[in-house]
Formats: structure tokens, sequence, C-alpha cells
């Protein structure tokens, strides 16, 4: 975690003198262990992640297990070229986040700061490309939200699957709650994206300054563990929401 | 793990290339009508990127057992989540009002009297 | 000898009055399970309190700079304190598994009733399509098992003399079941916290004999001798409105003795005549009059009264204007004698005491 | 005097006697921008009492309105306020933190052999998340409150209720996050901070509990929250997901919610158990029997406590299959849960036993405690649980096992570090009168509750029939003498920090790395890094020599 850092150590402490380390906190021994702490920490979140992000995976188990063709139908409405581009601009953020830390491990600065500025900007992307989507979703009254919201099947549905009026409306009606699940599920993801984002603006100050060296990189390292979950996140959340039953519409 | 690992980059760049391509193949898959399978061949290869993405990117392969136990410890506890609730949604006897009842299904009111 | 001991225990339930009468063919199982348990509990409770208070006795320290014995260790114990308590959580499990089975099976011959739960008040359909508000009646001895839903929140149908209680949730169906094998009058809760009323959203639960009970049904369903629900008194009664419109009750609805023809003051500020139409409106849009003092808690009856029933209901309060400040019970107008009998409503009206006899109905089947 | 402490320390170690944490700097600023884990430990010691208050004033509140079976002192309202705000106080802002953010803070570097824990600031922020959960929660409250139960029940909570469940989800919401860092940090702690030679299986019973505790904190805090904020959610956007009108499943959320909420009882109770194996060990100067076994239980009620959760729900309509899987894995805690409890017993087998303030808590958590979980498996057993669900049975249930189990550990532990946290010897007569006002009201209070419960009066009622009556009113006059038992500890707690003796560094005589250091701790915590051997020693010759100098000295206390 980034509290790793100086902890206002009250001076005096006789165990171990550090005034060489400038980025050893005082109640650790030597950066072998601020590192390990540091790096353990920061898996503990991410398991406490895994769990948070957990109890809407539970919400949308339940809900495809009962409404499975209402499921299958409504996430027709999302755009698979928008998910599956911004997939692989999600993947390739992570893999310019590994980059990065591969520099703070090798205590480059340059490509350090270089690579987490690329990982910025494709996070960017991302977000720009889900606000694409999000508005198009506003505009056919898809937003859960509304007092105005409708579903329509895509055209031939109700003929493939011989829908009555009344079917329709149970449709319309899951349909909600589909949409009530993706927005929910990717507005957290987009938070998350959002909040890395601003971690990143954060951190590049000590990267540029060259505070990260050999010895002591544990923030990057720490931070690209979480770009790396967000993006595990999002590998889930592609096929769950985009991806099943993209058979059933074009019957 | 006293050494820091450091991974070449040929790694990375090579987990990026089968992310990718894997992302491709699920996409591509996703619109045939395999019937059930379509679920298990999405969530089996996100599965798979996924473990990519924890193994290398994220360096559990090269990380100590405390992690490990970590990570895994984190998605099983995610499993128990979902099984318990999945054990009670499946075998619930009672039923789902479908359409739910917006009105009352009784009709007490609807007629009137006694 | 397990007979002799069976057909003890009722008899030996009758000396124990921590438990509520026994009214149904599961009362008994259940409080043999209960009371089993609570008597392992109270003796497993005091042999560790009687152990620890012995220890601090026996064993309290005698010198300041004493100290106790070295570590030892004692797998016996540690496998003692495994396996017992084990074996009897298992027990009881197992136990309390294979009653659960009979709570949860209705027989299959059992006469489906229909309830519905809403905010705060229970609604009940016979199955010939006879309705009661918060009371129910049903035959001695017949297996009866009730549909249930919800209209807003959850609730829970709980009747402690029949052990049994089953969460009304909107949405779904759940059932509940039970053979009443007592007669008498049985307090009926809603268990599960459901808003501001929940405390008051309670019945009762009226078991008749066979015979009685199909009476009853008979006259209460023949549009002929049927309470008449013409008459806005009972309607007052059966709607429920007497749940919230009772004089005594100041918290909840105000009390409509008077009202008509009077000048009241709404929570807007302004004073407006209680005519026809506006108690009229007041029935089908009470959230558009509020009266000063009185929180909007009245749930509209658009849609639940016909034009007929209105017409008596406002009829009625119209009576009940008539006679202001009138300490006795109104009597309406038109009633019939046989109906109309003024403590009709304060029977339904009143706390139901426990193992009453004679309730209102029942009494009117006599006399019929 | 700040500034020229610090200036004078900035050398290498001259210590200056008396100086400790609490003197080395008297300033606001300092307080509040503390990272010493000791500091913390008090800040979270003041907010939590603080709520334990606000919460107890509710409890009374209640108890007054039920002396009477016609809801005459409040509207119903009112009522749903008063027991919502009650249990909603009492389970997130009380008795979750208590112990872990207090003793466990306080203690668990000590027990360690540590300087901090791993991430002191990150603690210190853990203390501002619960202020500001809390403060969000006191707004919900002064603006007119919550009446949804404690439990936010929907569609109650997302469609129905009119009070303020917006900024009550969002505190509680808030303040989870402060429980899942002190748990991140504790769990660090524990496995990368201990000190040279302090092995897993030497580590204090306290430490394995608080373990255990955090590893509940981490795996399931997360799920309620996301539940709560899914209600919030509901309430803005009216989303649907639990609102059967709009398609639905308002059980969905109670599987979500009681996901954390089964664990969370485990999350309260754990670090009272921890508490009752120290202070049993210490008060009988015996080493702790059973130690591995005590330890594992804790890890194996973490773990059960996860599988069990829908034990809350067996009247939904569950089917018969689910709950015979649900029922049978509760049962099963009630196997490391005797465990614990035997071991305790037999610890004081041949021991010394001393008779002060926290053994009295102790025993009394072992009593309360037992009856509390053996009620616990009564409900948990199918055949009974449609009746007694939600009924004053639970009830009593629940206060048995918080109130006469956790609160019981959370005041022997007060008592028990006092002397350590503040320096100070409280007086041992009025403690021990406190002691057992809070036994005997107790038992007055919540024991006619599970007769009543059996009797079927359900509960959340603000008027009940009339033959309910006598038991309330035993109820009511036994939370009155508990409210003053409890009453009783603030005011000579705090007077003991005025005239108070000093007290020792070790006033007990126990043993354990925590009262190697002088009381109050200086702001390292040791002046020499601790000696590890087995902490629960009491064959130790340097303990046994203190021990017989002590009591040559003739000091009382040990
Ligand atoms: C600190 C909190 C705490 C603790 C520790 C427990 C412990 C247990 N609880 Fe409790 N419980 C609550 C807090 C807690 N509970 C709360 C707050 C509620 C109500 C929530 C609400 O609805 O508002 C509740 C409700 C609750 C219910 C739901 C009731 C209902 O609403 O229908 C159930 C049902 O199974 C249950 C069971 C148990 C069990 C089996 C244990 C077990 O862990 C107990 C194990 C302990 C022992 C068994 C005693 C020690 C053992 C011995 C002395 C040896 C002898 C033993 C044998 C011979 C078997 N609890
Ligand atoms: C840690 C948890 C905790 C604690 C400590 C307590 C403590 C107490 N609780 Fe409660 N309680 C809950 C958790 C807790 N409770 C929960 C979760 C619920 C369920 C809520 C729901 O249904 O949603 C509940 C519900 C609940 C009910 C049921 C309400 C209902 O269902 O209608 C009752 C009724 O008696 C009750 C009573 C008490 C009493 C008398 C105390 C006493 O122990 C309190 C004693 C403390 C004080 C009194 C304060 C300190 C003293 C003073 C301020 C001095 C002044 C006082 C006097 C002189 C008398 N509690
Ligand atoms: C849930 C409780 C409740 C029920 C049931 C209920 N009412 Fe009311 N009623 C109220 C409350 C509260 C008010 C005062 C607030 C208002 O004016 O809406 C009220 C107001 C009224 C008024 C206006 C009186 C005035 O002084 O302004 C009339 C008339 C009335 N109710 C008639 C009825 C009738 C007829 C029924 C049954 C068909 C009924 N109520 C059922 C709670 C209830
Ligand atoms: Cu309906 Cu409580
Ligand atoms: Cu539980």
């Amino acid at each position: 975690m980034a509290d790793a850092t100086h902890a206002a150590a009250p001076p005096g402490h006789g165990a171990h003198a550090h005034g060489h380390a400038p980025n050893l906190a005082h109640h650790f021994h030597d950066y072998e262990q601020q590192r390990e702490a540091s790096f353990f920490g920061m898996w503990l979140f991410v398991a406490q992640e895994i769990m948070f992000f957990g109890g809407l995976f539970t919400v949308y188990l339940v809900y495809r297990m009962r409404n499975t063709l209402d499921f299958a139908i409504a996430s027709s409405e999302l755009d698979v070229a928008w998910g599956g581009l911004n997939t692989g601009v999600l993947i390739v953020s992570s893999f310019t986040m590994a980059m990065a830390v591969r520099a703070a491990q090798q205590g480059k600065r340059n490509p350090l700061v270089l690579f987490l500025i690329v990982t910025l900007l494709l996070g960017a992307v991302f977000v720009g490309i889900k606000y694409i989507e999000y508005s198009t979703k506003f505009e056919h009254h898809l937003f859960p939200g509304f007092e105005s919201f409708r579903f329509d099947p895509p055209p031939g549905v109700i003929e493939a699957y011989g829908l009555t009026p009344e079917r329709l409306e149970v449709m319309n009606q899951r349909a909600r709650i589909f949409f009530s699940v993706y927005f929910a599920m990717t507005g957290l993801h987009a938070l998350h994206m959002l909040i890395g984002m601003g971690l990143i603006v954060w951190l590049l100050f000590p990267a540029w300054k060259g505070r990260f060296n050999r010895d002591y990189h544990n923030p990057i390292e720490c931070f690209g563990l979480y770009w790396h979950f967000v993006d595990l996140v999002w590998i889930f959340l592609f096929p769950l929401l985009y991806l099943l039953g993209r058979h059933v519409h074009g019957v | 793990m006293a050494e820091v690992h450091i991974s070449p980059v040929r790694t990375y760049a090579t987990i990026l290339g089968a992310l990718l391509v894997l992302t491709g193949v699920t996409v591509w898959v996703a619109f045939y009508d395999l019937g059930p399978l379509n679920d298990v061949v999405a969530l089996g290869i996100a599965v798979i990127k996924a473990t990519l993405v924890v193994l290398f990117f994220m360096h559990v392969k090269y990380a100590g057992r405390l992690v490990k136990l970590t990570v895994v410890g984190g998605f099983f506890w995610l499993l128990i989540l979902f099984g318990l609730t999945v054990i009670d949604y499946v075998t619930r006897g009672d039923i789902v009002l479908d359409p739910p009842p917006v009105i009352n299904p009784i009709a007490f009111e609807t007629e009137g009297g006694a | 000898m397990i007979d002799n001991i069976k057909n003890a225990m009722p008899q030996l339930f009758e000396y124990l009055p921590l438990h509520p009468e026994q009214a149904s063919s599961v009362s008994l199982p259940v409080d043999i399970l209960y009371f089993v348990w609570m008597a392992l509990s109270l003796f497993f409770s005091l042999l560790i309190a009687a152990a620890a208070i012995f220890m601090m006795v026996h064993y309290r320290r005698r010198a300041p700079g004493q100290v106790g014995a070295p570590e030892t260790h004692a797998p016996v114990v540690e496998a003692l304190s495994i396996t017992i308590p084990f074996a009897i959580a298992m027990a009881m499990f197992v136990w309390g598994a294979k009653l659960y089975v009979d709570l949860r099976r209705p027989p299959e011959n059992a006469v489906e009733y229909f309830a519905f739960g809403k905010q705060w008040m229970w609604k009940f359909q016979h199955p010939n399509g006879l309705r009661q508000i918060n009371h129910l009646t049903v035959p001695r001895d017949t297996p009866i098992r009730i549909t249930m839903t919800s209209e807003d929140v959850i609730h829970s149908f709980f009747v402690p003399a029949f052990r049994v209680k089953q969460d009304v949730v909107p949405g779904r169906y759940t059932t509940v079941w039970f053979t009443a094998t007592e007669t008498g009058e049985y307090h009926l809760f809603c268990a599960e916290y459901c808003g501001t009323e929940h405390s008051l959203m309670k019945g009762t639960v009226t078991v008749l004999e066979r015979e009685e009970y199909e009476a009853w049904l008979r006259r209460e369903s023949d549009p002929a001798t049927a309470t008449p629900a013409s008459t806005g008194e009972e309607l007052f009664t059966s709607l429920a409105c007497v749940t919230c419109h009772e004089e005594s009750d100041t918290t909840r609805g105000p009390a409509l003795h008077g009202l008509f023809g009077s000048e009241i003051r709404l929570a807007s500020g302004a004073t407006i005549e209680a005519d026809e139409s506006y108690l009229r409106q007041s029935i089908l849009e009470p959230m558009a009059d509020i009266r000063a003092g009185y929180q909007p808690l009245m749930p509209t009856f658009a849609g639940q009264v016909s034009e007929q029933q209105l017409a008596d209901l406002v009829r009625y309060l119209k009576t009940l204007g008539a006679q202001r400040a009138s300490v006795e019970h109104p009597r309406p107008e038109n009633a019939t004698p046989q109906h109309g009998s003024p403590d009709r409503v304060e029977e339904t009206r009143s706390e139901p005491t426990r193992g009453r006899q004679a309730p209102a109905p029942a009494a009117g089947a006599s006399g019929g | 005097m700040s500034t020229a402490s610090r200036a004078s320390s900035a050398m290498p170690p001259a210590r200056r006697p008396a100086e400790n944490y609490i003197n080395r700097d008297w300033s606001l600023r300092s307080w509040l921008l503390t990272v010493d884990h000791k500091r913390i430990a008090i800040l979270y010691l003041i907010s939590v009492t603080v709520f334990f208050f606000i919460g107890g004033l509710f409890a009374m509140m209640i108890r007054l309105e039920l002396l009477t079976p016609q809801g005459d002192l409040m509207t119903s309202d009112t009522y749903n306020r008063m027991f919502t705000q009650h249990g909603v106080v009492m389970i997130f802002f009380f008795l979750i933190p208590s112990i872990p953010a207090v003793f466990g803070n306080f203690v668990l570097p000590l027990m360690l052999g540590t300087i901090d824990v791993a991430f002191p600031r990150l603690n210190l922020a853990s203390w501002y998340i619960y202020s500001i959960g809390g403060l969000f929660t006191l707004a919900a409250v002064l603006l007119g409150g919550i009446d949804t139960g404690w439990t936010f029940y929907s569609p109650l909570s997302t469609v129905f209720s009119n009070s303020n469940v917006f900024l009550a989800a969002i505190g509680v919401f808030i303040n989870g996050f402060s429980s899942i860092l002190t748990g991140l940090n504790f769990l660090v702690t524990i496995h990368r901070m201990r000190a040279p030679g302090l092995t897993w299986f030497r580590l204090p019973l306290f430490v394995w509990a608080m373990y255990a505790t955090s590893l509940i904190n981490v795996l399931g805090t997360p799920v309620v929250a996301i539940t709560l904020l899914l209600v919030v959610l509901e309430r803005v956007f009216g989303l649907g997901i639990f609102d059967p009108t709009l398609g639905g499943d308002p059980i969905l959320f109670q599987h979500l919610f009681w996901f954390y909420s089964h664990p969370a009882v485990y999350i309260m109770i754990l670090p009272s158990m921890g508490v009752i194996s120290e202070v049993i060990s210490a008060f009988s100067r015996r080493h702790v029997f059973g130690y591995r076994f005590i330890a594992f239980s804790s890890l194996g009620i973490a773990v059960l406590g996860f599988l069990v959760w829908a034990h809350h729900m067996f009247t939904t309509g569950m089917s018969v299959y689910a709950a015979t899987v649900f029922s049978s894995l509760t049962m099963l805690i009630a196997v490391p849960t005797a465990v614990k409890v035997v071991n305790w017993i037999v610890t004081m087998y041949k021991g010394s036993v001393a008779i002060e303030t926290p053994m009295l808590f102790a025993v009394g958590f072992i009593g309360l405690f037992t009856i509390g979980g053996l009620t616990g498996l009564m409900l948990a057993t199918l055949g009974i649980n449609p009746h007694l669900h939600d009924t004053y049975f639970v009830v009593a249930h629940f206060h048995f096992v918080m109130v006469g189990g956790a609160i019981m550990g959370f005041m022997a532990a007060l008592h028990y570090w006092w002397p350590k946290i503040s320096g100070h010897v409280y007086p041992g007569r009025w403690s021990k009168t406190s002691a057992v006002m809070i036994f005997a009201g107790f038992i007055l209070t919540f024991f006619p509750q599970f007769i009543l419960g059996y009797l079927g009066m359900p509960r959340r009622y603000h008027a009940y029939p009339e033959e309910f009556q006598a038991l309330n009113v035993l109820s009511t006059a036994g939370a009155s003498i508990l409210g003053l038992g409890y009453l009783l500890p603030a005011i000579y707690l705090t007077w003991s920090l005025v005239d108070g003796k000093r007290a020792p560094a070790n006033p007990w005589g126990a043993a354990g790395l925590e009262w190697q250091c002088p009381s109050p701790p200086p702001v390292h915590n040791f002046d020499h890094p601790p000696v590890v051997t087995d902490v629960y020693d009491y064959g130790d010759e340097h303990l046994l020599a203190a021990l017989a100098t002590r009591a040559a000295k003739g000091v009382s206390v040990g």
C-alpha cells in the first residue's frame, strides 16, 4: 500500500538506524519486509474487491438463472463492437501497466513515466467508449432509472419465440433488471477505472521525480495489482453482459 | 522471495497476444448457437484469460505461498457465496409470480362485495 | 410404554405454563422438541457454570505469589469436547429436520385457502370464495393449506398456538398448512417487521367444530342471509376501517364520530366542511386532503369498493355524524337486528383474549 | 513540552523515565493526526463508548415503551425508529469495531513485539472513515431517524420506508471500509511484523482471534457494502433489483445481507473469546489449556461461519433441502465453540485463581455465552425455528451472545488492560459491584424474553397483547439495573485517571509480552527488544522472581 512511506516517524528509535533509507517507514526492518507487507496488503485488498464485485455477480447469476431468455435478448441491445474494442483497450492497458511495473522494478525512470502515461490514456479511451455506450442506452430509454424505460426486442425475436403481448410485458420488466445489473456492474467498474486513473496521475509525480528505484517501487507494483484487477473484472463482464445469448437475436 | 522477479518483455507480449486472440475467439464463438455450451465456452475462455492475467501480469506465478493462498482464497470465498445462494434458488419450490402481481392476485377487490 | 408416555404428554404440558396453548396437530411434537432442547441447554449451561464456579472457589489463590500447575495436555478432554457436542447437535438436527418435513409438507387432502398480506392487514379467502379480513375462521381437525402473497412488503403469518410461521413475500407465493385440533380463538400475528403499524397487523383465527363451520360458512356465503356487505357498518368492519378509526385510538386515524357536517382543519391549513363528497373523496383519495394532526397513512380504497359499497359507507359515516360525541356505539339506521348487533363490531376490534369461547360467528351460528 | 521533547530525543535514546505515548504531546493536533496505534486505540475507545451510550439510550426507550402493552409512550413510528437505531448503532458502530479497533489496536503490536501495525496511516484513516460513517448515521438519526430494522430488508427499505434510509445505509457502507481496512492491517501485521522468535504457535490466543476476525472482515464486509449500495441505488434510481413489482427479488437481498451479517456475529464474538482466553489464563496463572485447539477453533469458526447464513431465512419459503444443508452446517459451529468453552474451564483447573474484576467478567461471559450459544442451536433446529423465528426468543438469544457474551468480553478486556492503557489502577470494589450488577441485571432483562418468545410475542412490536405484560415488566426492571451497571465503569474509570494509583508494568502478575513494557507504554512500546518465549509460561524464572518480590512487598493484586 501507499502507506508504506515515511509515517511521521518519531525519532529516537534505536533498534535500527535507517537514515540512508528515505522511503523505509520506521516500523519496518528493511525494504524486504516493507515490500512484502505492502504486497500482501494489496492482495488482501484485491480479495476484498473480489467479494465487493462478487455481490453484483451473485445478483447477475440469480437473475440470469431465472430469466435466461430475457437476459439473452436484452443483451442484444449492447454493442459487441464497442464492448469488444473496449476489452482490447483494457487488455493492452494491462500490458502497458505490466511494462510500467517492470520499468519500476529495474529503476528506469523514463520508461516508467512513459508507460504510466500510455496506461492512463488507454484508461481514458475505455471510459470514453463507455460514455458513448451509455449515451446510446440513455437515448434508447434503456436506463432503468427513467420512468420512460422501455425495452423492445429486436425484430424477428417476437415471431421466433411466439411472444404474446403479456410475455412482452414480462420481458420488458426482466430486461429492466438486466439493465439495472448492467449499469450497476459497469458503473462500478467504470468508477474503479476513474479512481485508477486518478491514482496514476498521483503516482506520476514521484515517478517523474525519480523517487522509485530498484529498492523502492512498491507503490507502482501495488497499483499495478489494482489496475490488473479492474481489467480482470471486465474480462468477466464482457462475456456475461455482451456475449451470452448473442446467438439468440439473429434467429 | 528474496529477489524481485522481473519478467522478460517477451512473456508480457506473449500474454498480451494470447489475451487478444482469446477475446477474438470468444466473440466469434458467441455468434454460433451451441446450446448450453455457449455459456461454458464463454466462461471457460474468461477463466483462462483471468488466470493468465493473475499469473503473469500480477506475478502470482512468482509470488510466495501466502499470496497464492490469498488469491485462491478470495475466489474460493466467491464460490461459497455463489454456491450456497444457488442451492436455495434451485431447490425453492415456491412459485415466482409471472408476471409479478401489480394488483391483488386473489382479486379481493375487483369483484367487490363479500 | 412409548404409547403411555405419548398419552401422558399433553397432561404433562398442562402443568408447564411456558408455552402457548396447543391447538394444532404439530403443537405437541414441537413442544416436546423444544422442551427437550431447553432441558439439554439448561443442563449444559448449569454444568458449565457449576464447573466454572467450582474452579474459582476450589482453586482460588491462597497466597499472593502463587502460580498454577504447569501446562498439561489431555487429549481425552479435547476428544470429548469435540464428540459430545457433535453427537448432540447432530441428533437434535436430525430430530428437528424430521419434524420440519412434517411442518412443511401439507397432507394431500388439505383444503386450499388464500391469504393476502398488505400494510397492515390480512385478507383471507375461503375455498368457496368467502372473504374475511384480519380474521380467519377454520374448521377443526381439517388440514388447511393457505397460499399467500403480499402486495407490498414482506409480512409473516404467525399463529403461536399452531406453532406455524410463514413469511408472505411479495412477488411469490408461499404456503403454510396446519390442522387445528382445539376450538377457540387464537392470536394471529404479523411476525415480519413491515413498517409503521407492524405491531397492529394482527388478528384472530377462530376454530369451529366442523358442522358449526359449515353452518357458518353457508350463512355467510348466502347472499340472502349473509352479513350484508351492503350495509356500511359491516363494510366498515370488513374493510378494516375500524383498525384505524376507533374512538379510543387517536394515534392513527381520526375518530369519525361527529365528523359529518363539521368543519375540519386540513394539514394544509385550510378548513373544509365534511360533506358527502368530502367523505367520498377521503375514502377514494385519502392523500388529497390530509386532516391536520394526522399522518397520511390511510390507504386508498379506490378499486376495492364498488360504487354501491361506497355509497353504503358514506351513508354509515353520516349516521355517525348524526350522533356526535355519543359514547354508545352507534347503531346504523338500517341495520337489521340480526347483523347489526352493537357488539359485533366491538368483538372484532377488541383484543382477542386467549382461548375465549363464543367468537362472534360461532355465536351467530348457534343462534341460526 | 511537545517540541522540547521531540528536539531533545532527536539524540540517540536517552529516555525520560515518565515519557509515554500519552504525555508525549498533549495537543489536540497531535491526537487527531497521530499514527501511533495506541493513540488510535484511544480515539476508538472514546468513539465506541459514545456510540454505546447512544445505543443504550435507545434501548432504554424501547424498554420503557414495553412496560405497558398499549404502546402509549411513543407512536409506533417513533418506536420503530428506536429499535432500528438501537440495532444499527450497537452493531455497526459499537460492537463490530469495539474490541478489534480498541484493544486489537492497542495490544496487538505489543503482543507481537513490534513498534506499530503494518500500515499506521491506514490505521488512522480507518478511524476517520469510521467517524465519517458514524456522522452520516447520526445525521440520519437527527434528521428524522430510520425505521427499517437493522436488517434493512427490502422492499420495506428500498420502496416503502419514508425515513432516512439513504443516509443510514451510506453511513454503514462507509463504516464497512473501516472494518475492512482494519482487518487488512491486522492480517498483514500478524503475518509480516512478528518479533523474531515469535512463531505462529507462540502467538497469544488473542492474536489468533484477531486473525480470524480480520479474515471475516476482509472477506465478508465488502458484500454487505455492495448490498447496501444497491439499496441506495434502488432508492435513488428505482433500479428494481430487489423490488418485486419491477421483477426483482427481495429474498436475494436477504441472502446478500446475511452472507455478511451472519459471519459478522463472529466478528463480534471471536475477539471476546480471544480476550477470555487471555484473562482466564492470566488470572489462573496457568498455561492456557489446549492452546492449539483454541487457536484452530477460532479459524474453524471463521470459516464455518460463512456457510450457514441462510438459517435466518428458514421461514422465507426455502426448500426443505436447502434448509437441511444450512441447519446442519449451523449445528457444526457448536463443535469449535464447545472446544473453547471446555478448554477455558480446564485452564482454571489446578490454577491459582484470583477473583479480580476481569475474571468476574470472563466467568460471566462463559456462563451467559453458553446459554446464548445453546439457544442459538435451538434456533437452528428446523422443527422449532418456524415457531421461534422473529419472536423475543431470537431477541433473547442474540442479547445473550452479544451483551452477555461480546460485551462481557469487552468489559473484561477493558478492566484487564486498563492499567496498561491508562497507567492507573481503578477501585476494585466498585468494579466488582459493577460486574455483579451487570450480570444480575442482564439475566433479569433477557431471561424472561426467552419465555416471552416461546409464548409467541413477536419482536419489533410496539404494542402487545396484555398477557405478555408481566414478563415485560421484569425485563424493563432488569434493564435499568443493567444500565446503571454500565454507567458505573464510566464513572470510576474516569475517576481513576484523575485520582487512581499509578499502575506498575505488570499489575496482575501476568505473562505475555504486553506486560513487559511500562504502563502506559512508551511511544516505541519496548525499551529493549522483547525476549519471546512461551507467552503463557507461568513457570518462567523471571516472572516467578518478580511475583515473589511483589508478594514480599505485600502487593495485594496478584
Ligand atoms: C455475537 C453474536 C452472535 C453469536 C456468537 C451467535 C451464535 C449463534 N447463533 Fe445467532 N444471532 C445473532 C447473533 C449471534 N449469534 C443475532 C444478532 C441474531 C438475530 C439477527 C436478527 O434477525 O436481527 C441471531 C439469530 C440467529 C438465528 C436466526 C433466528 C431467526 O431469526 O429465526 C439462528 C438460527 O440458527 C442463530 C443461531 C446461532 C448459532 C447456532 C450460534 C452458534 O455460534 C453458537 C455456538 C455456541 C454454543 C453451542 C455454546 C457453547 C458450547 C457448549 C457450552 C458445549 C455444549 C454444547 C452442546 C452440548 C451442543 N442465531
Ligand atoms: C451490541 C448490540 C446490542 C446491545 C449492547 C444491546 C443492548 C440492549 N438491548 Fe438490544 N438489540 C440489538 C443489539 C444490542 N442490544 C439488536 C441488533 C436488536 C434488533 C434491532 C432490530 O430489530 O432491528 C436489538 C433489539 C432490542 C430489543 C427488541 C426490540 C424489538 O424487537 O421491538 C430490546 C427490547 O428489550 C432490546 C433491549 C436492549 C437492552 C435493554 C440493552 C441493554 O444491554 C443496554 C444497556 C445500556 C444502557 C442502558 C446505556 C448505558 C447506561 C446509561 C446511559 C445510563 C442511564 C441509564 C439508566 C439509569 C437506566 N434490544
Ligand atoms: C391505515 C389506517 C386507515 C384505514 C385502514 C382507514 N383509514 Fe380513514 N383515515 C386514516 C387516517 C390516518 C386519516 C387522517 C388523514 C387523512 O385525512 O388522510 C383518515 C381519514 C379518513 C377520513 C377523513 C376524516 C377526516 O376527519 O378528515 C374518512 C372519512 C375516512 N378516513 C374513512 C375511512 C373509511 C371509510 C375507511 C375504510 C373503508 C378507512 N377510513 C380506513 C387512516 C385509515
Ligand atoms: Cu405485516 Cu408486520
Ligand atoms: Cu446467524
